[in-house]
């Protein structure tokens, strides 16, 4: 019952969309999302690297770990489950054999971290912090790692030690802390406020669901650890809503949004609830050069839309005007 | 050479028995990049067809046939969800192909025979292995070892014939060759074969126990084996970290997609 | 790397279906969800209700409660969102209009209800147990409402409160409780534990994810309430996760297991993760005939299988065998 | 008549102007329960195609046409995820069929001239109730007033020409009948009959912004109108409570698939 916007479709060319996050100029709001890109190499072949707007790499830790047994990936329905294990070179190697290719892009270089503790969390920073200062232009702070078995649950799970990580990691660096969290709690907002006061420049919402599925045939579980990460398009509606949430409940906190993006009204969806760009994740996959197939879509819906900035997007979301009141009758 | 995505066209759908179909499909990279046709014994292509949202990862397929003009095929049979649907392609329908991907299997070497070891929808990588050492006059140096349920789930045997290429067959029903699992015949073979002195290697594609099966005989018998496996995979090309082989070595796992498909007996972690 | 069990095919004939959840008989596993199959009629135009294991109500509430504004629902990736307001006829007007029908039907019948606070919930308990007694089996106490506003969220997500409100519906009633969980919670297990200690009978697992999506055109979110609770096929490896967990880590609390539930594989993946009975949901909105079809299924796929019993389903999963181990060059 | 669920078969799928199409379905259920050929106009049919687990809730449509041997069709135009894969469809491909829905439109009453007001998808209901009316010999009891954005627009002139339905047209860019939205003339209409005292009733079905306007004009002079209405529905037959409108009367809300689609311009409780 409600019309749409009269809207006056403009053309693409001038969509302006540069924005930034937090202090951080960005070309344009779809970036790469972490463990979907790697560390960039495998993509040159596919794409020129310098049209991202940046990346986020595969979580790093301070030293090299293995990963988790196989089988490692499942299919669902508009979903996969994954359980790599957080399998990465180390702080060391990224820095000396990773990093500088990813610099000379020229673009914006989100290092996805972890540490398998406490103080792994903070020294993984301060190694970070210490052999690259200003090529890093983000330290992306996961603390949803469903994989790490003992204590990690807590790190996203709970405000309080949330709160204190954060602060601990923020400290150990120059580079801006944005936190990167679970959607497995009960109030996403709470997290997000805990990590805002400890000093994140910002959060990415969200990392993967929880999930599991079963093989009936084998009558295994179809992942190695059982429980895996679910990503894709299956998450969306969640990833949304939590965007939306913090949006408004911690007006200043920069989000980065990600869940399930395959297309440009995808993002555009994730900027309407509030993001101040996106990160494209699992679509990679089957599409190496999806990220920007998303920002080709969405500038080609913002000019359809008449939307000429992504300042003009982030946020523009109106509410459904009330339904005419209702009176029971012979009042 | 570099992989490549590009929209490629379904040219035929051909049935053959035991519910196995070849897919033939036409399409080069636009952008100049490398195409299938350069693809070897052993390496594969992602497809994914117009699937929507349902089904978001490609499928990973042996290289059956390359044509120098970018036509290339793959065989395949309808298990699960994507294959099922790949089976119902129609001629125009399109594609999307990521390729040619992984490492292939060594070329026959002087002196030495290639026994492959095939098995169901393991055929492909071994059948394009003789038709590429028929084209280059060595065929008679390969020697196929086949197993399947039945007679119908033995497919292309002609193809084998018409490059002379030796062929033993196994079916488990025995309508066809012997009856049970070919690593039977095949163990005798590599036994006989290491009594005589006679050089051998062994390239295997199939199910996984006639796979470990082929490992077994190949350490026992200190024989070279290269195996072809069959990982899960979401990307194909390195990134997603889903097709982990267990491996013996400086790290615990290789990779299906670049490290592989194709892995020597060896290294292969097993049981 | 692991071979399949050997299993030997039997007659989907003497596939014996009979289980039982709590003290309850069933004729078979395969129920019909609450909010899914209304108040049960209207589906007699497609099948014999007789045909079912049982079904749960729309949630009732004490007094007749309007719904929410639209529009109410929308699709998503494999999934919908819902946000229908727990629109229902009231306790009264179920007890003398709806439940003689389904009584008559000689299914199991489950009463899904809730309050709008604290004394509601008992109140609910109280009019149901006094109006119907031995004519309802299970009372399905749903404290998972996104769609109620103040303090319900407590309900379903703070132990002690569950805890609390569990035990407090008990004492109201002589007829079973069973406790319908939210997954919108970082540990379902404690949730599980809490009402389990609390008397509860059995927990029913999940309810909807909450979720939102926006209509990119109109600005506006696609669902009035902004928020709403996501089902279908896209929640299944969540819920199995969580079924699993609470299998595992509750032993003796019978589990009915739901969401996305749409073939009978579906229904045994639940059945293998540990749950005694399934839920089939939105899948009776596309198909009127959903939970027999879901039936035949999983009868031929366990004949296939060689699983006889629903006994020998559930609970069946085995682990993934250990990988060889690895050593590091040179040890 | 109680609904029924069954499996059709496409048995055409064709194209019109505007992107509009007409797909015809043959199919009864097999169980002997009613047939969507007993379906009245203003009724309607949920369609579902073979979508997997992606699109999981079928799509509504009114019903165009029936005959009596259980051939149907529905008239649409792509517009999302379902219609789309519904402009793909072939002869022999199979469609989840549930019906017929929902209460039709009032039928024509001696001495009152129905008017019927049509927009884009809104069409087929009123074609529906204007060849029913022919068939009834009371066809020039009724009249037409059809508002599209141009010419293509407007689609099925002919057959309201050869039923000697009158109408009046209407075009955003004027390249067909009146330039404007068709409730211009309507009102004009409107507001002549009631000045001469001519028993008129309005039945219409088109985009929102129509509806309200043939609402607030029924409303204003007084005149008795049906508006069937489109609302998000996951089953169509009453248990989801998806389909919600908002009513006056004893209770806020009744339901498009059950109480409607059709309902009065009086009891819709709009802004
Ligand atoms: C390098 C490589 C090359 C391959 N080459 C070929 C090829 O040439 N021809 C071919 O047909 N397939 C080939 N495969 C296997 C093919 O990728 C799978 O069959 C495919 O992923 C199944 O997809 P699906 O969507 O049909 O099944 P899904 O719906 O993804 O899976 C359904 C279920 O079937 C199981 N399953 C999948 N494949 C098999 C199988 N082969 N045997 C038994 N169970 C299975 C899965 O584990 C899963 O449980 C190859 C795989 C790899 C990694
Ligand atoms: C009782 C009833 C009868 C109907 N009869 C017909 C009919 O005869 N012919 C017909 O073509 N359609 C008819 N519709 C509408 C039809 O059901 C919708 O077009 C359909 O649900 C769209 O499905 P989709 O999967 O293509 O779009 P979705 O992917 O489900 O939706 C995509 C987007 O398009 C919007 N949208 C959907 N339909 C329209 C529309 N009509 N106009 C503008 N935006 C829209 C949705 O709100 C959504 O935002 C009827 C609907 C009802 C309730
Ligand atoms: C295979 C895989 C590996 C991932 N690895 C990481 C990781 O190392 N660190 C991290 O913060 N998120 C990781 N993620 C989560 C993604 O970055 C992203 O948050 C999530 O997948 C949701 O986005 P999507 O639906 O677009 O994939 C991984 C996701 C996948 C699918
Ligand atoms: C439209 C709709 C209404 C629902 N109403 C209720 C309800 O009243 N009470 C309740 O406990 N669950 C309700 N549910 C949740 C379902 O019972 C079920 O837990 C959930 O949908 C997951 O199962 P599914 O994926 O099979 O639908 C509702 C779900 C839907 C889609
Ligand atoms: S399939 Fe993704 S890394 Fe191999
Ligand atoms: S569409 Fe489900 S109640 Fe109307």
């Amino acid at each position: 019952m409600t019309a749409l916007p009269r809207t006056v479709p403009i053309s693409p060319d001038v969509v302006d969309l540069r924005c930034s996050f937090a202090s951080l100029p960005l070309r344009h709001p779809v970036l790469a999302a972490s463990g979907c890109f790697a560390y960039g190499q495998q993509f040159a072949d596919f794409l020129d690297l310098r049209a991202l707007a940046g990346l986020s790499t595969k979580g790093i830790s301070p030293r090299p770990r293995p990963g988790n047994p196989l089988p490692r990936i499942c299919e669902t329905a508009s979903g996969m489950l994954n359980s790599i294990g957080l399998e990465n070179v180390g702080a060391a190697a990224f820095l000396r054999d990773k990093l500088p290719m990813l610099r000379a892009q020229g673009i914006s270089v989100w290092v996805n971290f972890f540490g398998e503790d406490f103080a792994g969390y903070v020294e993984c920073a301060r190694l970070l912090d210490a052999g690259a200062g200003a090529g890093i232009d983000v330290l992306e702070m996961n603390i949803s790692c469903p994989n790490i078995k003992k204590g990690g649950i807590e790190f996203g799970t709970v405000p309080e030690v949330a709160h204190r990580l954060t602060r601990a990691c923020v400290e150990a660096t120059r580079i801006p802390i944005v936190v990167k969290l679970t959607p497995n709690v009960a109030d996403i907002v709470e997290m997000a406020r805990a990590v805002k006061e400890a000093g994140a420049a910002g959060v990415s919402l969200i990392n993967t669901l929880t999930g599991m599925a079963i093989d009936v045939r084998t009558r295994m579980p179809r992942i190695a650890t059982t429980y895996g990460g679910l990503s894709g398009p299956a998450i969306k509606p969640v990833a949304l809503r939590m965007v939306h949430q913090v949006a408004r409940a911690v007006p200043d906190l920069p989000i980065c949004g990600m869940g399930g993006i395959v297309s440009g009204e995808d993002a555009l969806e994730f900027l309407m609830a509030g993001a101040a760009c996106v990160q494209v994740g699992t679509a990679n996959f089957a599409r190496p050069r999806a990220a920007l197939e998303v920002l080709a879509e969405l500038r080609a819906l913002m000019a359809e839309l008449g939307i000429a900035t992504v300042g003009e997007a982030t946020g523009c979301l109106r509410a459904i005007p009330p339904e005419a009141p209702w009176e029971p009758p012979g009042n | 050479m570099a992989p490549t995505q590009f929209i490629a066209r379904v040219t035929a759908n051909r049935r053959l028995t035991g519910g196995y179909f070849i897919l033939e499909l036409s399409g080069q990279p636009t952008d100049g990049g490398g195409s299938v046709a350069a693809a070897e014994p052993g390496q594969f292509v992602m497809l994914r067809g117009e699937w929507g949202r349902e089904l978001l990862n490609p499928r990973a397929f042996s290289v059956l046939h390359v044509d120098p003009d970018g036509c290339f095929s793959v065989m395949l049979k309808a298990y699960g969800r994507g294959t099922t649907r790949m089976k119902a392609l129609r001629p125009d329908d399109s594609m999307t192909v990521t390729g040619p991907l992984g490492r292939p299997f060594p070329g026959p070497r002087p002196g030495v025979a290639q026994i492959l070891v095939a098995g169901g929808v393991g055929l492909p990588p071994l059948h394009f292995q003789a038709r590429r050492a028929h084209a280059l006059g060595v065929a008679t140096q390969l020697e196929l070892y086949y197993g399947g349920r039945d007679r119908d789930d033995l497919v292309l045997l002609d193809d084998f014939a018409g490059w002379d290429v030796r062929h033993v067959l196994a079916t488990e029903d025995g309508s066809a060759g012997t009856k049970g699992f070919v690593t039977v015949p095949l163990a005798g073979r590599v036994a006989d074969a290491r009594a005589r002195g006679e050089a051998i290697e062994l390239l295997a594609c199939g199910p996984t126990p006639m796979l470990a099966a082929v490992r077994k005989l190949a350490l026992e018998h200190d024989v070279d084996a290269w195996l072809c496996l069959e990982e899960q995979m979401a990307c194909g090309f390195g990134v997603c970290l889903g097709c982990a082989v267990p491996v013996h070595g400086p790290q615990p796992y290789r990779y299906c997609c670049t490290d592989g498909p194709v892995f020597t007996a060896k290294e292969v972690r097993w049981p």
